[in-house]
């Protein structure tokens, strides 16, 4: 997929729509300048998020994960967010051991209002990701070990 | 009249190196704790005294492959008229799998009933066979697991090999089995070996007798067909099974795949993988009907299927080569051979009058 | 699929920095799309004209929409491609505005980046399925919490709409705060006498059924059908025998209980009617005093009571309410001042808060209407009152403004020299807060008329001297300290979030803010209403609030209901979560995380699956994370909605 | 094993009011055992339990729902059964547990490494330090040490911790608390080179789902997204990306449930060392919630359940 080369890396945004994803539409409101990395997918709620999603979009190739809810106890629906808190937190330890840098993910909360934050957010996580490079890329199956040998005989 | 060579241990690598130069050769050596057949690799150890944890099935069935490649193009004028380019994708090249077991090889020839029908052959599977030599190494030594003599086979069986390498004091004795594994020995490396085949048929002999006692599978067939309808004999044998697809996957004789298309934007691939009778989605019917619900089922159309209905069809021949994969592989301990010498000896209840 | 994909200029909103023409030509080789343009302003009237046209033209059976955010405009392309004859869900769109044209001014990278949430929407609409409403009967009731006065404007409303009410109040009478204040500010008329007469009203109408001593225990269900259970408290007196003659009161031997309704200025008898004018003017005996119930000995209130009505076996009783829509009015309560050492910590007993000053102003209050300090009863001469007390002061957690302390502290201090011609008051205050009508000229005639010293700074200690207080401040206006001798001490205390506010909100399914303040559903736009269907606010529940404004509340959140009961069926939200009963296997994981209680076990064949209650379901997708092998799955953001969206981002 | 005896008794009594008893039995070769499915008198003389008796049974309850089944639990097996009645996956009344003092199983891995490559094998004999192996004509001694399975020795449940039936005397719990070296020894290791590791070690996968379906959490059986198209998480080509993914899913799914059994990578057919990943993830779970999973059958698995304050979460730092 497009990724402007030497310019942008593959930065994804899950956020909550009711709080986050409003945070995002209030920053852009005011015109808070940010980088252009990030690709933002909309979900009702950060509860909504299965890990794994995450974990898929690394696999996939992407070069950060960034995911954004409402606030504890602003949750519109009330729970959502503690329960990603808990699964986010633990996926968030649980990366390093697949040998990706923690940095890669981060959660963070943003109300609808806090568009500066939002602005903040942006930012400094997409300077975390080009501090970091490029992540690391799965060879695909036409590099596993069988058929990588078998190209290079043909 | 086959031609016999005669290597010495040492060459072994230095041969295959050679052979490298023109073909795709594997070899069994160790990833990790499983000793696989990989790609020849002269800086890896290769280790033939015992069997490969799993055969050398991947070279001519593998895994997964691409079998088309497709894209779609829109015209222009009208975008919602759509053109797809589809590109078959035939495996070229030849490969040699070198330390295969008799059992390994003869696994493919019963493949070769199933996809090479003259009817409809497996263009895919046709191409890698066709290419595909085999240099079997007979067993010196015998595993519990062991079985080969059961299904009409024996250690020394060269069936579906291109060459048999018999392991011999200081080396090994090749012997041509096919025109193309003829044409394989022709190294400086080999030198003739007519004066070691006494030898080498002892160590056969030898081996051959150190093999669990047989056991007479002629009834099998026919017996599997009489417990099919009893589920309670299915339910017994198989309450310790798992579903998982360990036993088919590691076994040299089954056959079966999985048809699937992934698509990512405008191209696309139709991939077939292996699939396994194991497993409930095996036969799930697009309706949610399932027509073997239970493991109890599946367990017996594996069983079935190896020990009655193919030799049914393709002359009496059990598609089963013995090589006990599937027994040192269970992660419930499932000895298939128990399973079928219980059908055979299963004595139905006498219906009361 | 056939979709059509629309780039909106949005003028130069986001033709300034992105090039919309090629976004178009961009999405036009993707797949499943079959029309592409770039259009001015695609949300006026002629733009929607493009798409339903397009739609007829091109037979297109999804559209994907590239512009502002989903949340201004979503439902307004929703109607347009229903009006085309498409399934409103056949839709998607891509915010190119405060996502990416807003934010950034290179056009290239605005450009591409808009080419991928084109992408990304079309790649989702490709999994999109068209989703119906399903229509549901609603019961015609409402739950009104709280009976202070936001809860009786509410009920009254309602009552008079024709709808039935059920007010539920927590104390043994309605009235709430406003029933314990003298005078109103600014018009400093009898509070008692406005109110009271409302409260009969409460009372005497037909369609109010009043649970007064009773608490929410338990609500489920939704919008249309709650079911909520009551617990009526125990007080052990049969309220349906007694007529509230108040002879108990009077032989009661036990006069040593907390009077709570006088904000513990004063004791009275462990049997009693917490004011003449409650209502409803029932008995209660309070547990902790009462001899009988403490040590079986007494019994004199049941051996007087003309009627028979005493109980002491009583136990809690439960009922159980059908409604269709909730009103919270549950109002607020006092900051627990004593946290305040610099004021004595409640160690002195002439500093006392604005709450007990004002029974003390008042007629029916313990005092008789009399200004006494509590600790010798003497009249006092210097008044001095503090403000902010527990409000706009971050070190104890309560950043924010009440709000109307500014306008009861002026009109405390001029009661005071209505009561005490004598007296001088003195008022410390950090800002004078006086934004309402009539408000600002009230503080002025405290001041001007009534000589009310204003002092603006804040109160560093107080400490006794002799049989008064001295007062020690910071007079910032003249940059020096002062210090003012004081006979008693008005604290103006803040208001808080009402204790338990935070248990209803979650029996409710509302959320509340740090403070426990309920969060009104939009800060401008929703002011009484929740997140949840079907659950208003009204009141100080939802942050402080002075009479007027709790009213207007009132109102409102009745209007609401009698608005949402205009209907006589409900169309329910279809992104809710389905549960594929062939993938369940019952293991109830969703049912345990499930905010909603929307999940419920069904039997299915001798089987236990989960199934969602459609109507319940408010449609986070929790389950959906859940579930591990994607059973539930949230419709409109299914997993393979989701995931199309990440494989059209990153594909390796 | 001792109170091999005992344990039959006590079977014996309880089988007429039982449909079937899950034990062990000597499987194909001396060296292993097989899970055995008591159904009648005849079929508990062939039970065994002992240092093979690898398997854990708990497997085996959640298809067996319905049924009154009695089954043998190791301690570390035990755990599986209070997690699957903790959630409702199985009755209580419904599962007779006979326990026993469990002074470890092997690592089959272990013995095939230390034996080297042998033949056939003849015969094993036991002793309380010691394995003496006939094979390939030869008898090699090795220490039980050697070869029993890493988690036995930091094993803090050797006696079942719920039974309805207990044989022998209970053992105290290894000295040792820690058994997490290799997670340890990994998590020194390189990001980079933890990155290889994964993708040489996937690579070998066959998808044959061994270590799914000998998992006893892992209750969704036929419905795994493993191999459906709805929801599509994966696809069925061979990549170490899919096979990876996986173990992901397998991993996180597992998380606050997951026992650490070992089931998964011994049933591993390619020796893929899978339980790492739930070493870790549990590691973590410990450290964050103070959870460990299969204890106490009236907990909620940390992950279905929340605090409004989190102790040991500090997401506001980033």
């Amino acid at each position: 997929m497009p990724v402007l080369k030497g310019k942008e890396l593959r930065i994804v945004g899950f956020l909550c729509n009711w709080c986050s994803y409003g945070g995002a539409d209030t920053a852009g409101v005011g015109r808070f300048n940010q980088p252009t990395d990030l690709r933002i997918i909309r979900v009702p709620c950060s509860g909504r998020i299965d890990p794994l999603f995450i974990m898929k979009t690394l696999m996939n190739g992407a070069d950060g994960v960034l995911v954004s809810g409402c606030h504890p106890r602003d949750c519109h629906y009330a729970e959502g967010n503690f329960y990603a808190r808990r699964r986010l937190e633990v996926l968030h330890r649980f990366l390093p051991i697949l040998g990706f840098e923690p940095g890669r993910f981060e959660y963070t909360w943003v109300s609808a209002s806090e568009g500066q934050r939002w602005q903040q957010v942006v930012t400094r996580f997409t300077e975390q990701i080009h501090k970091l490079g490029p992540a690391p890329k799965i060879a695909g199956p036409e590099a596993s070990a069988t058929l990588r040998q078998m190209e290079a005989v043909l | 009249m086959a031609k016999v060579q005669f290597i010495k241990s040492a060459d072994v690598k230095p041969w295959l190196a050679e052979l490298a130069k023109e073909h795709r050769v594997f070899a069994p050596s160790y990833d990790g704790e499983a000793l696989l057949f990989r790609p020849f690799d002269p800086e890896q150890e290769i280790v033939l005294d015992r069997a490969a944890t799993m055969p050398p099935k991947k070279t001519i069935f593998p895994q997964s492959e691409k079998l088309v490649d497709f894209t779609y193009s829109k015209d222009p004028e009208n975008l919602s008229r759509i053109k797809i380019d589809a590109k078959a994708n035939l495996p070229e090249g030849s490969t040699v799998v070198f330390g295969s077991r008799p059992c390994d090889a003869r696994g493919f020839t019963m493949f070769d009933r199933v996809y090479l029908s003259d009817k409809n052959p497996d263009i895919y599977y046709q191409a890698r066979r066709k290419n595909t030599l085999f240099i079997t190494l007979a067993c010196r030594t015998i595993e519990n697991t062991c079985f080969c003599n059961w299904v009409d086979s024996d250690p020394c069986d060269p069936t579906g090999s291109d060459v048999l390498a018999i392991p011999v004091n200081d080396g090994y004795l090749l012997e041509s089995v096919s025109e193309q594994g003829e044409k394989l020995l022709n190294s400086k490396l080999l030198a003739d070996g007519s004066s070691r085949r006494a030898e080498a048929e002892k160590i056969c002999q030898e081996i051959a007798g150190s093999i669990n006692n047989t056991k007479d599978l002629t009834l099998a067939p026919e017996k599997l067909l009489a417990v099919f309808d009893n589920m309670e004999f299915w339910e017994e044998v198989s309450a310790k099974c798992l579903s998982c697809g360990a036993c088919t996957y590691l076994c040299p004789s089954c056959y079966c795949f999985n048809i699937t298309d992934e698509t990512t934007g405008m191209k696309g691939k139709r991939l077939r993988s292996w699939d396994n009778c194991m497993s409930a989605q095996f036969t799930m019917e697009a309706s949610g009907h399932n027509p073997r619900p239970t493991k109890a089922h599946r367990l017996k159309n594996r069983v079935g299927h190896k020990f009655s209905y193919y030799p049914t069809i393709h002359g009496g021949v059990i598609s089963c080569c013995g090589c006990g994969r599937c027994i040192k592989s269970c992660p419930a301990g499932i000895d298939i051979r128990e399973i079928v010498l219980k059908a055979i000896d299963f004595v139905p209840a006498a219906v009361e009058e | 699929m056939k979709i059509g994909v629309f780039v909106c200029h949005c003028g130069s909103n986001i033709e300034g920095t992105v090039d919309t023409a090629a976004v178009a030509a961009a999405a036009r080789e993707f797949p499943g799309v079959a029309f592409a343009t770039d259009t001015m302003y695609t949300c006026s009237e002629p733009g929607q004209e493009e798409i339903v046209n397009a739609i007829k033209e091109h037979q297109l059976d999804g559209v994907v929409v590239a512009s502002c955010t989903p949340r201004m405009h979503e439902q307004t392309f929703r109607r347009t491609v229903e009006r085309a004859g498409l399934n409103r869900y056949l839709f998607e769109m891509a915010n190119i505005r405060e996502h990416v044209s807003w934010i950034g001014k290179d056009r290239e990278a605005n450009t591409n980046k808009a080419t991928d949430l084109v992408r990304m929407a079309a790649s989702k609409l490709l999994h999109n399925r068209p989703l119906l409403s399903k229509q549901f009967d609603i019961n015609k009731r409402v739950l009104i919490i709280g009976g202070g006065v936001a809860g009786i404007q509410a009920a009254l409303d309602c009552a008079e709409g024709g709808l039935e009410v059920v007010l539920v109040e927590k104390t043994t009478t309605i009235g709430g705060k406003m029933a314990k204040l003298d005078k109103t500010f600014p018009t400093v008329d009898c509070s008692c006498c406005i109110l009271g007469p409302r409260m009969v009203d409460v009372a005497q109408h037909p369609n109010i059924t009043l649970y007064a001593y009773s608490e929410i225990e338990e609500v489920s269900g939704y919008v249309g059908n709650f079911d909520v259970k009551v617990k009526k408290k125990a007080t052990y007196v049969d309220w349906d025998k007694c007529t509230g003659c108040g002879i108990c009161m009077t032989k009661c031997p036990s006069k040593k209980a907390t009077d709570y309704f006088n904000e513990g200025i004063g004791k009275t008898t462990a049997i009693n009617i917490p004011f003449p004018q409650a209502i409803p003017k029932k008995a209660k005996i309070d547990a902790d005093f009462c001899m009988k119930l403490q040590k079986g000995k007494c019994g004199i209130c049941a051996k007087v009571c003309p009627s028979g009505c005493i109980d002491f076996t009583q136990q809690d009783e439960f009922v159980t309410e059908k409604v269709g829509a909730i009103v919270a009015a549950t109002g607020f309560d006092l900051f627990d001042w004593t946290v305040y050492g610099e004021y004595g910590g409640g160690r002195y007993p002439d500093v006392i808060t604005s709450l007990q000053y004002e029974r003390m102003l008042s007629a029916s209050g313990p005092t008789g209407g009399h200004i006494k300090r509590p600790s010798d009863g003497k009249e006092p001469k210097n008044v001095v009152f503090i403000q902010c007390v527990g409000s706009r002061d971050k070190s104890v957690g309560r950043p924010y403004c009440t709000g109307f302390c500014c306008m009861y502290t002026a009109k405390q201090a001029i009661l005071t020299k209505d009561h005490l011609p004598e007296s001088q008051t003195y008022v410390f205050y950090m800002d004078i807060r006086a934004t309402g009508k009539n408000y600002d000229e009230f503080t002025r005639r405290a001041m001007e008329e009534y000589n009310a010293k204003y002092i603006r700074g804040r109160v560093s200690m107080i400490y006794p001297k002799g049989d008064s207080l001295l007062v020690r401040g910071a007079d910032t206006l003249m940059g020096t300290q002062v210090e003012v001798d004081a006979d008693l001490v008005v604290l103006a205390v803040g208001a808080e979030a009402a204790a338990g506010a935070a248990g209803l909100a979650e029996k409710l399914r509302i959320s509340y803010d740090s403070y426990g303040f309920y969060m009104e559903g939009h800060p401008k736009l929703k002011p009484v209403e929740t997140n949840t269907a079907g659950v208003y606010l009204a009141g100080s529940c939802q942050g402080p609030k002075d009479i007027p404004s709790s009213v207007a509340q009132g109102s409102a959140a009745a209007s609401k209901v009698l608005g949402l009961f205009s209907k006589d069926k409900l169309a329910s939200d279809p992104q809710v979560s389905v549960v594929d009963i062939k993938r369940c296997i019952g293991c109830g994981k969703c049912m345990k995380t499930c905010p909603f209680g929307a999940i419920k076990e069904i039997d299915f064949r001798g089987m236990k699956k989960a199934e969602v209650i459609e109507t319940v379901c408010q449609g986070c997708g929790i389950c959906t994370s859940t579930c591990p092998q994607g059973a539930a799955q949230l419709q409109h953001f299914t997993d393979n909605q989701i995931l199309s969206e990440v494989n059209a981002l990153c594909q390796f | 094993m001792k109170y091999q005896q005992e344990l039959k008794d006590s079977i014996r009594k309880a089988l007429p009011g039982l449909d079937v008893v899950i034990a062990w039995s000597a499987g194909y070769d001396p060296l292993h055992a097989t899970p055995h499915f008591i159904r009648r008198e005849e079929d508990i003389d062939r039970l065994e339990i002992g240092p093979f008796s690898v398997h854990n049974l708990a497997t085996y309850l959640p298809g067996l729902r319905g049924k009154k089944v009695g089954i043998v639990v190791k301690g570390c097996d035990s755990r599986s059964v209070i997690e699957l009645l903790q959630e409702n996956l199985i009755n209580r009344e419904d599962v007779t547990i006979f326990g026993f003092p469990c002074t470890g199983v092997v690592d089959q891995t272990k013995i095939r490494k230390a034996l080297g490559h042998t033949g056939k094998v003849d015969f094993c004999q036991i002793a309380s330090q010691t394995v003496v192996i006939g094979a390939g004509g030869e008898e090699h001694k090795l220490r039980l040490s050697k070869v029993l399975a890493d988690k036995c020795f930091s094993c803090q449940y050797p006696n079942a911790l719920i039974s309805d039936h207990f044989v022998g005397e209970k053992i105290s719990p290894s000295a040792q608390t820690e058994g997490g070296d290799d997670l340890e020894a990994f998590e020194n290791m390189p990001l980079p080179e933890r990155f290889a590791f994964w993708q040489k070690e996937m690579d070998r996968c066959i998808r044959c789902y061994a270590c799914r379906n000998a998992c006893p959490m892992c209750v969704c059986r036929d419905h795994c997204l493993a191999e459906s198209r709805d929801p599509h998480w994966l696809s069925q080509e061979d990549s170490v990306r899919d096979k990876w993914m996986f173990q992901l899913i397998h991993a996180y799914h597992l998380a606050g449930r997951c026992t650490e059994c070992g089931e998964c990578q011994r049933a591993c057919p390619m020796d893929i060392p899978l339980l790492l990943l739930k070493k870790k993830m549990n590691k973590e779970i410990k450290e964050l919630f103070q959870y460990e999973a299969g204890v106490d059958p009236e907990a909620t698995p940390p992950l279905l359940s929340f605090k409004m304050e989190e102790e040991n979460i500090k997401e506001r730092e980033w």
